[in-house]
């Protein structure tokens, strides 16, 4: 999967056109062969341009905020960011008339360790939903499976998740990378910035770190799209996807099969309801 | 007449729903199956009152019935059915249940229809397919009734409706197999 | 050239000779390749649902595995109760597939049961795959004159959600095919009253009284004859006809043929073609119809000319 | 009718709390969120009827439901509480017309994860009690009660108080 | 700092007799907010609030909590004491020692006492957090928007503009009078539907109060109760009504004939044409899918005969704009079409109707001059079979629910049929004969026994046709035999359903519909004439089946609720309602989404301080908020709070104890 000389061009040709006026792509890192989220303004960067399976970051996260009301933006995105996107202009966050969006039908990028990365391995939407122009073939959607790591972890005692997680939890450093690298939290001041609320709870503990993780994922809950941009900043390398897909397969077991994003206008899946969910672990 | 008690697990209505698939519950008496139904006047019982019964869990009654063994299964009361409900489904729920607990209904008409049924499954299952005029035959023999329907039979020989000579599928051996396995299945599933 | 899987059912060896021969002389000037399942065995009919669950879905699934194997994309059947059998049984398998998986295992040795291959009557066929200008294109010798109802019988479009094959009340496409052919299709209101089928043998009383009702009817929408399209309907109304007019003391005279048989007839095959003598009920005389103007009911003149008087008052 | 729960005998072992032990006089705290048009009216209902109940429930009232924001529960369950009850109208008889529906979504997303990452099951429970169910608020109180008088005190988290 | 005042109630020995209330009181000074605990026997007498409203001037108290009854009981009457007492009275709170400790836990009296104390520590921690609150007035414009000119639309319209409100009433139709106007006779009574319903008719058209405007239709509804602006669309109807006389040379030359939907397609009108000679305005429209002129630009025949030059082919539809206070929707209803009954042989047989085909011809004013005839050959039917529940309570082809009103004018036709043709015969085939209501029951043992109807228990199975009779199939269950009638005419009891163009209807104006289309009720049972949007309300069959008398009442009803919501200048509601702080809000607008009652916007406003660009935000209508608080849990922001249960007040109730 090299779509390097392709988006170039097609990013020459928005700068040549006047349709844009910044561009978000991928460049190769200088010191290895990593890659990092690139946002050009000048056509003559467009050379330094790439696109790999290396190419892991989410840009729909460069979109917040608000950056498309005034300014217009080509941008690439492959199969999960372009659901984050679809969830940002359900909620108002961008512009369509304002975005040129690049769909990448992505193969699979990789992790660090050079391997599929999990979550595309697991990725049950590898083709654009929102696109201008589309680069690659689509495969179509795929069936969902529930994540290898939540399935391992359902099988352990109670009291052993629980020390897990507490170990999590303690690690955590409240840094708040995961809240700025993810596209979908853009809120204008964060639940747990607010010195009014009494959720936040300054101490950086694991109850601390507890709490404001799970209003985190409870926020993202219904919205996730699985990119892993989150885990990619985390400093601590803490596993968050766990939450985010623990909440995503029991929305997609419950919830007539919800899966965030994937179609146009889709709300998150605690915006809407359905007379037959499920009511039976009510007493 | 019909003492009823508390009906706490009606236990005959749960096994019936569950073996045809529809509830019997929605039935709400309206008839339409009975004024539909071709052989109603000639039921015990008519759909519309299996289904009361079987609500009041009435399960003797309707198993000594013979409305089951008359029902056609031409489906027509269920296409007209309000409440959706699969009568022909139901009928044979029952039909299933009383051959299960072994019921026999000494009624004739049934004796003969059970005979029928009986006649024409071990013919395919010998020859693995049906040959009519064997049949015809060999029901009259078992009913005792050897002169049924022997005047239509020159006639209908004469003019090759009813041929003479017959045929079998060449794996008949097949079908005996699938007879077996079939009914361990049955065996199984209980 | 279409290519067909066909599975002619018990009948069409036996009492339904007529319907399988001229079926096959119609399907070749339609141009259709029948290609008949090689092997096949008995669906099971009425007898196996009536007294086993497994044998009766084991029955028809033989006959399914075994026509997957043609390769053709569609099964057409005869006999309706084949069709209905054959058609329920795919159904309840496609939607149980743990209950297909098992049953599987008593025809293992025929193969793996896929449910990939649809299932039509020749009625469905005839009317959907083919369809009427291709029919009526091949007519060469108009039935105009002959006024005939069209019974479907129950299996043939009920349970709706099983055929999925035109209205379970009140069906029009045999109709329409009479038509096509230039026959006149009348009002029949008992098109798909049941005629005792499966009582054939061991509850004669109850076909006769049916079956009567039926003849009443059509007697009483005018038709010269009856177009069936399934071979229990024709052995019932046919063969027991003489006996419901002697026990009703009513004459009905009502020749009961197939719709291939008029097809066959219309597309221009000399008459020893249909088998007319194996007809208990004799043919000949409804046949002669055949030519015949069909004058306008006076009721409908004076109507008419009310109509017409009315309009040049206003 | 009346409903009494049993004193726990004896120590009780908690899966969240590996190795603690409870004193044999320890009472849970149960946090009860309940809606102003049903489930309240049905606990003044189980007032008013003199039907009992174990005392361990702290009764905070809200207009719906769908108010609740799953951090009371977490906020709880950090805090005062070894248990929560949130209860609401029965489907369909929400005064505001659909809010239970939203609240009954976001409460199955959220008792999975807590129970995902540690709490048992029955520490969060859901109930619909309507105003008429008197008898039924007692019912699933002296459950939940039961439930997590089982389970014992519940520590983790709560390492510092607030 | 926070100074509350804590007073404990004995209540008689409904508390004190569980709870040691003294001891609850000192535990209550122990908190360190509190300024003042004491306790008195009664707080609800009036000495007991004198005791409070002392208190709260002596120690200049900042909230009180009441430890008493249920808040439900008498948290009006503290509010009020502290109103007397010159505080806001929203900073109130009660803790609840009754219903939810004193009561419930009468073999305990420790724990009840442990657990007295910590509901007041949670009221006290929550007290602090209290904000004072004020009711929220909203001005009204004293006008009502009357939807649908039937009865129902008739009668709210008429007892609105009574109390001296105007009303604008929107008909669809050229005139009003709906479908009890192609009615002959009403159950139970039997009086003539005409000579009831006219009068009330001629009173809309002369009321000073009422604006008519027939023909036309409500293509937009903004705004919140009180402030609603509405757009109608006045159709064209190419005649001049305001020189038109009415005379009727225009319908009489018109040589275009169309059936007439009025008498159920029987007989034919023409293409310019009043309904129905009673219509009002009784003045004529040209039909426009059907006149040549309009069509082909020949004939004008109309122009030429009238007299007043009032035909004008040119008019065009025009949209008027009315600012008006609340809507009372009353579209009535349409009757269900058979044909899914193929075994009835619907469509084919020209001698099976509808009921309301068959009212129309024993309408004396009707088609067929009060007689019901064959539609086949002319004939005056002898045997004549009507049907019940035909698409009513039947799944399978129709719909689930009973409508009602069916039993009885089938009972009403059966009688009509024997005063029309003395020497015919009813068959009635039923599955139940449902018959409540004043005068009912009786007047189905008239139709039992005095006209001698024969009620067959049992739905008809199949209809077929023989010689020039059509054979009734169906079950009479209570002998257990399948009958057959020999019948002339077959009379379907058609289904009441909801108008088809309900559900655009209500989202025009954000209200809910059912699974049907009806409009639906706030509450089924307390609020059955408003819906969940305030000041919209709802009359006769638009909600559910009715029949005449329940849906005069229900638009009665109607009339008082717009004439209460209009008795002020301005509306009071409630303060506890949602508010958004505009700083946090992301505009992700899922609040929007999630309200039941539409009372979000949104709201554009500058990006920044003194920035010329705008953001979107989310903004409450406070005149439409009823303070449910979805809004407020899902909002991720935190940006919306709800007066009176905040984020902080409900957080210090979870961490008080």
């Amino acid at each position: 999967m090299d779509y390097s000389k392709k988006i170039q061009e097609i990013a020459s040709k928005l700068f040549a056109d006047n349709k844009i006026n910044y561009f978000v792509g991928y460049k190769q890192n200088s010191f290895d062969d990593s890659q990092v989220p690139f946002l050009i303004t000048d056509p003559a960067e467009i050379p330094k341009l790439v696109f790999t399976d290396r190419s892991v970051f989410n840009l729909a996260n460069y979109l917040k905020p608000d950056h498309t009301k005034r300014k217009r933006v080509g941008l690439v995105v492959k199969g999960c960011d372009s659901r984050a996107l679809n969830l940002m202009l359900t909620e108002s966050q961008v512009k369509r008339e304002n975005i040129y969006i690049i769909g990448i039908c992505c193969e699979g990028v990789l992790n660090e360790k050079g391997e599929k990365a999990q979550n595309c391995v697991e990725c049950v939407m590898p083709d654009p939903v929102v696109y201008d122009e589309m680069i690659g073939s689509p495969t179509g959607k795929r069936e969902y499976t529930i994540n290898a790591d939540i399935r391992e972890l359902a099988t352990k005692a109670l009291e052993e998740r629980a020390d897990y997680f507490e170990s999590i939890f303690e690690n955590c450093i409240r840094c708040n990378a995961c809240r700025h690298s993810c596209p979908l939290c853009y809120c204008a001041k964060c639940c747990i910035d607010q010195e009014t609320s009494t959720l936040y709870h300054g101490a950086n503990t694991s109850s601390g770190a507890m709490h404001a993780l799970m209003t985190w994922s409870l926020h993202l809950a219904g919205r996730c799209v699985d990119c892993r941009n989150c885990e990619k900043a985390c400093p601590s390398h803490l596993p968050l996807h766990l939450l985010h897909k623990q909440n995503e397969s029991v929305i997609y077991e419950n919830f007539q099969q919800h899966l965030a994003g994937m179609e146009k206008d889709d709300r998150g899946a605690f915006y809407k309801y359905s007379l037959s969910d499920p009511d039976d672990f009510i007493l | 007449m019909i003492t009823l008690g508390l009906l706490e697990k009606n236990t005959f209505l749960e096994a019936v729903n569950k073996k045809s698939g529809t509830n019997v519950l929605e039935c709400y008496q309206c008839g339409k199956c009975v004024s539909t139904c071709p052989v109603s006047g000639y039921m015990d019982f008519p759909p519309r009152e299996i289904m009361q019964m079987i609500k009041l869990g009435l399960k003797e009654e309707c198993y000594m019935a013979n409305s089951m063994w008359f029902c056609l299964t031409c489906s027509a009361c269920s296409g007209r059915c309000p409440r959706e409900i699969d009568v022909p489904a139901v009928m044979e729920a029952i039909r299933h249940l009383a051959i299960e607990e072994n019921y026999r209904s000494e009624n004739k008409k049934v004796k003969d229809i059970r005979k029928f049924h009986d006649i024409f499954l071990d013919m395919i299952k010998r020859y693995g397919r049906n040959y009519e005029l064997r049949m015809m035959a060999e029901f009259n023999i078992r009913t005792r009734n050897l002169f049924k329907d022997m005047h239509l039979a020159p006639k209908a020989l004469l003019k090759g409706k009813i041929p003479i000579g017959h045929e079998s599928t060449k794996s008949a051996k097949a079908i005996q197999k699938m007879y077996k396995l079939a009914e361990k299945l049955e065996k199984d599933m209980k | 050239m279409n290519k067909l899987t066909y599975f002619p059912g018990c009948s069409a060896h036996g009492t339904s000779e007529e319907f399988d021969h001229t079926l096959k002389l119609v399907m070749q000037t339609l141009d259709v390749q029948m290609e008949e399942i090689p092997d096949w065995n008995c669906c099971g009919a009425t007898s196996a649902h009536v007294m086993t669950e497994n044998l009766a879905l084991a029955l028809p699934m033989r006959n399914l595995v075994l026509a997957e194997r043609l390769e053709n994309k569609t099964m057409g059947i005869a006999c309706a109760s084949c069709y209905s059998r054959m058609k329920g049984t795919k159904k309840h398998l496609d939607e149980n597939p743990e209950l297909a998986r098992r049953i599987n295992t008593t025809v293992i040795d025929e193969g793996e049961y896929k449910g990939t291959i649809d299932i039509k009557s020749m009625l469905q066929y005839c009317y959907e795959e083919i369809g009427l200008e291709t029919i009526k294109s091949k007519v060469t010798k108009s039935l105009s004159g002959l006024k005939v109802a069209c019974y479907y019988g129950c299996l043939l479009t009920r349970p709706k959600d099983i055929t999925l094959f035109d209205s379970p009340e009140y069906p029009m496409s045999m109709d329409l095919l009479m038509e096509a052919l230039g026959a006149k299709a009348m009002e029949f209101d008992f098109k798909t009253e049941c005629c005792g089928a499966s009582f054939s043998i061991s509850n004669t009383e109850v076909v006769e009284s049916l079956s009567g009702k039926i003849l009443e009817v059509a007697k009483e929408s005018g038709a010269h004859l009856i177009v069936v399209a399934c071979p229990l309907c024709q052995s019932n109304l046919d063969m027991r006809q003489p006996d419901i007019e002697k026990h009703t003391g009513r004459k009905f005279d009502l020749p009961v043929m197939y719709f291939t048989q008029l097809m066959a007839l219309a597309f221009g095959y000399p008459e020893k073609e249909l088998k007319l003598p194996k007809h208990i009920v004799s043919v000949e005389a409804a046949l002669k119809h055949i030519g015949e103007a069909i004058p306008e009911p006076e009721k409908v003149k004076k109507i008419k000319k009310a109509v017409e008087a009315e309009s040049e008052v206003e | 009718m009346e409903t009494e729960v049993k004193e726990t005998q004896g120590k009780i072992f908690s899966a969240e709390n590996p190795g603690i032990t409870a004193p044999t006089d320890w009472q849970p705290v149960i946090m009860g969120i309940l809606c102003n048009w049903c489930s309240y009216a049905g606990s003044d209902l189980t007032g008013t009827s003199r039907i009992q109940y174990p005392p361990n429930i702290r009764i905070i009232r809200v207009p719906c439901s769908s108010r609740v924001d799953p951090w009371f529960i977490i906020k709880s369950l950090q805090t005062t509480a070894d248990g929560v009850l949130i209860s609401g109208c029965h489907p369909g008889d929400c005064h505001y017309i659909s809010g239970n529906y939203y609240a009954r979504r976001r409460f199955l997303v959220t008792k999975k994860l807590l129970n995902f990452i540690g709490y048992h099951e029955n520490r969060i429970q859901f109930s619909w009690v309507s105003a008429a169910e008197g008898p039924k608020f007692a019912k699933v109180v002296a459950k939940v009660t039961e439930d997590i008088k089982k389970l014992g005190p519940l520590h983790r988290y709560k390492k510092e108080n607030f | 700092m926070a100074r509350v005042g804590v007073f404990v109630c004995f209540c008689g020995a409904n508390i004190a007799g569980v709870i040691d209330v003294p001891a609850v009181v000192q535990e209550a000074k122990k908190i360190k907010e509190v300024k003042i605990s004491i306790e008195y026997k009664y707080l609800c007498s009036d000495p007991g609030q004198q005791i409070i409203r002392e208190a709260i001037v002596q120690n200049r108290l900042t909230s009180v909590v009441v430890a008493a009854c249920s808040p439900r009981m008498h948290e009006k009457t503290f509010r009020k004491a502290l109103l007397d007492a010159g505080m806001n009275p929203y900073l109130l709170e009660i803790a609840n020692i009754r219903e939810h400790s004193s009561w419930v836990h009468q073999k305990d009296k420790k724990a009840a006492t442990e657990k007295a104390s910590d509901l007041i520590r949670m009221a006290v921690a929550k007290s602090i957090a209290n904000e004072q609150l004020h009711e929220i007035s909203v001005p009204v414009t004293k006008r009502a928007l009357v939807i649908g000119g039937g009865i129902a639309g008739i009668q709210a319209a008429l007892d609105i503009a009574d109390a001296r409100i105007p009303v604008t009433l929107v008909e669809k139709s050229p005139s009003i009078g709906g479908r009890m106007a192609q009615l002959d006779e009403t159950f139970p009574t039997l009086d003539c539907s005409q000579c009831i319903l006219t009068p009330k008719m001629v009173d809309v058209a002369s009321h000073p109060y009422i604006e008519l405007i027939p023909y036309s239709e409500v293509i937009e509804l903004q705004g919140y109760v009180g402030n609603y602006k509405a757009k109608i669309k006045k159709k064209a109807s190419y005649v001049d009504f305001s020189s038109c006389t009415g005379c009727g040379a225009c319908t009489q030359k018109c040589p275009v004939k169309v059936p007439n939907e009025f008498n159920m397609n029987i007989d034919k009108r023409k293409a310019i044409y009043t309904p129905f000679p009673q219509a009002v305005p009784n003045k004529p429209v040209i039909d426009a899918e059907h006149c040549t002129m309009l069509l082909k630009g020949k004939c004008g025949i109309c122009a030429k005969v009238c007299e007043k030059g009032s035909i004008n082919f040119k008019m065009v539809d025009e949209v008027i704009e009315r600012e008006i206070g609340a809507v009372v929707i009353a579209t009535g209803y349409d009757l269900w079409d058979p044909k899914p009954y193929e075994e009835y042989g619907v469509g084919r047989y020209k001698d099976i109707i509808t009921s309301l085909e068959f009212e129309r011809m024993v309408s004396a004013s009707g088609p067929t001059n009060g007689v019901p005839v064959r539609p086949s050959d002319g004939k005056v039917p002898k045997n004549v079979v009507f049907i019940k529940c035909i698409g009513s309570r039947d799944e399978a082809k129709g719909i689930e629910y009973c409508s009602k009103i069916c039993c009885m004018y089938t009972a009403k036709h059966a009688i009509l049929l024997h005063h029309k043709v003395p020497d015919s015969h009813a068959y009635i085939f039923y599955m139940d004969i449902r018959a409540a209501g004043k005068g009912y029951e009786e007047f189905v043992k008239r139709a039992q026994v005095e006209t001698a109807a024969t009620y067959l228990r049992g739905r008809v199975s199949k209809i077929y046709k023989k010689g020039d009779k059509l054979m009734v199939r169906g079950e009479d269950a209570q002998i257990g035999q399948v009958v057959e009638v020999e019948a002339d005419l077959v009379v379907l009891a058609t289904a009441v359903i909801a108008p088809k163009d309900n559900p655009a209807l209500a989202r025009l104006l954000g209200v809910s519909y059912d699974k049907y289309g009806y409009i639906s009720e706030a509450h089924p049972k307390l609020r059955p004439v408003e819906t969940a949007k305030a000041g919209i309300f709802l009359a006769g069959c638009t909600q559910a089946p009715k029949d005449i008398p329940d849906t005069v009442a229900q638009a009665s009803a109607c009339a008082a609720k717009v004439c209460g919501l209009f008795a002020g200048d301005t509306m009071k509601k409630d303060p506890m309602i949602s508010t958004i702080n505009n700083e946090f809000c992301s505009g992700c607008l899922n609040c929007i989404k999630v309200c039941p009652y539409q009372a979000i916007v949104t709201e554009e406003i500058p990006l920044g301080h003194g920035s010329k660009e705008i953001r979107t935000v989310a903004k409450i209508n406070e005149g439409v908020c009823q303070g449910c608080g979805s809004c407020v849990a899902i909002c991720r922001s935190m940006a919306i709070s709800l007066a009176g249960f905040t984020d902080p007040q409900i957080i210090n109730e979870i961490v008080a104890i």
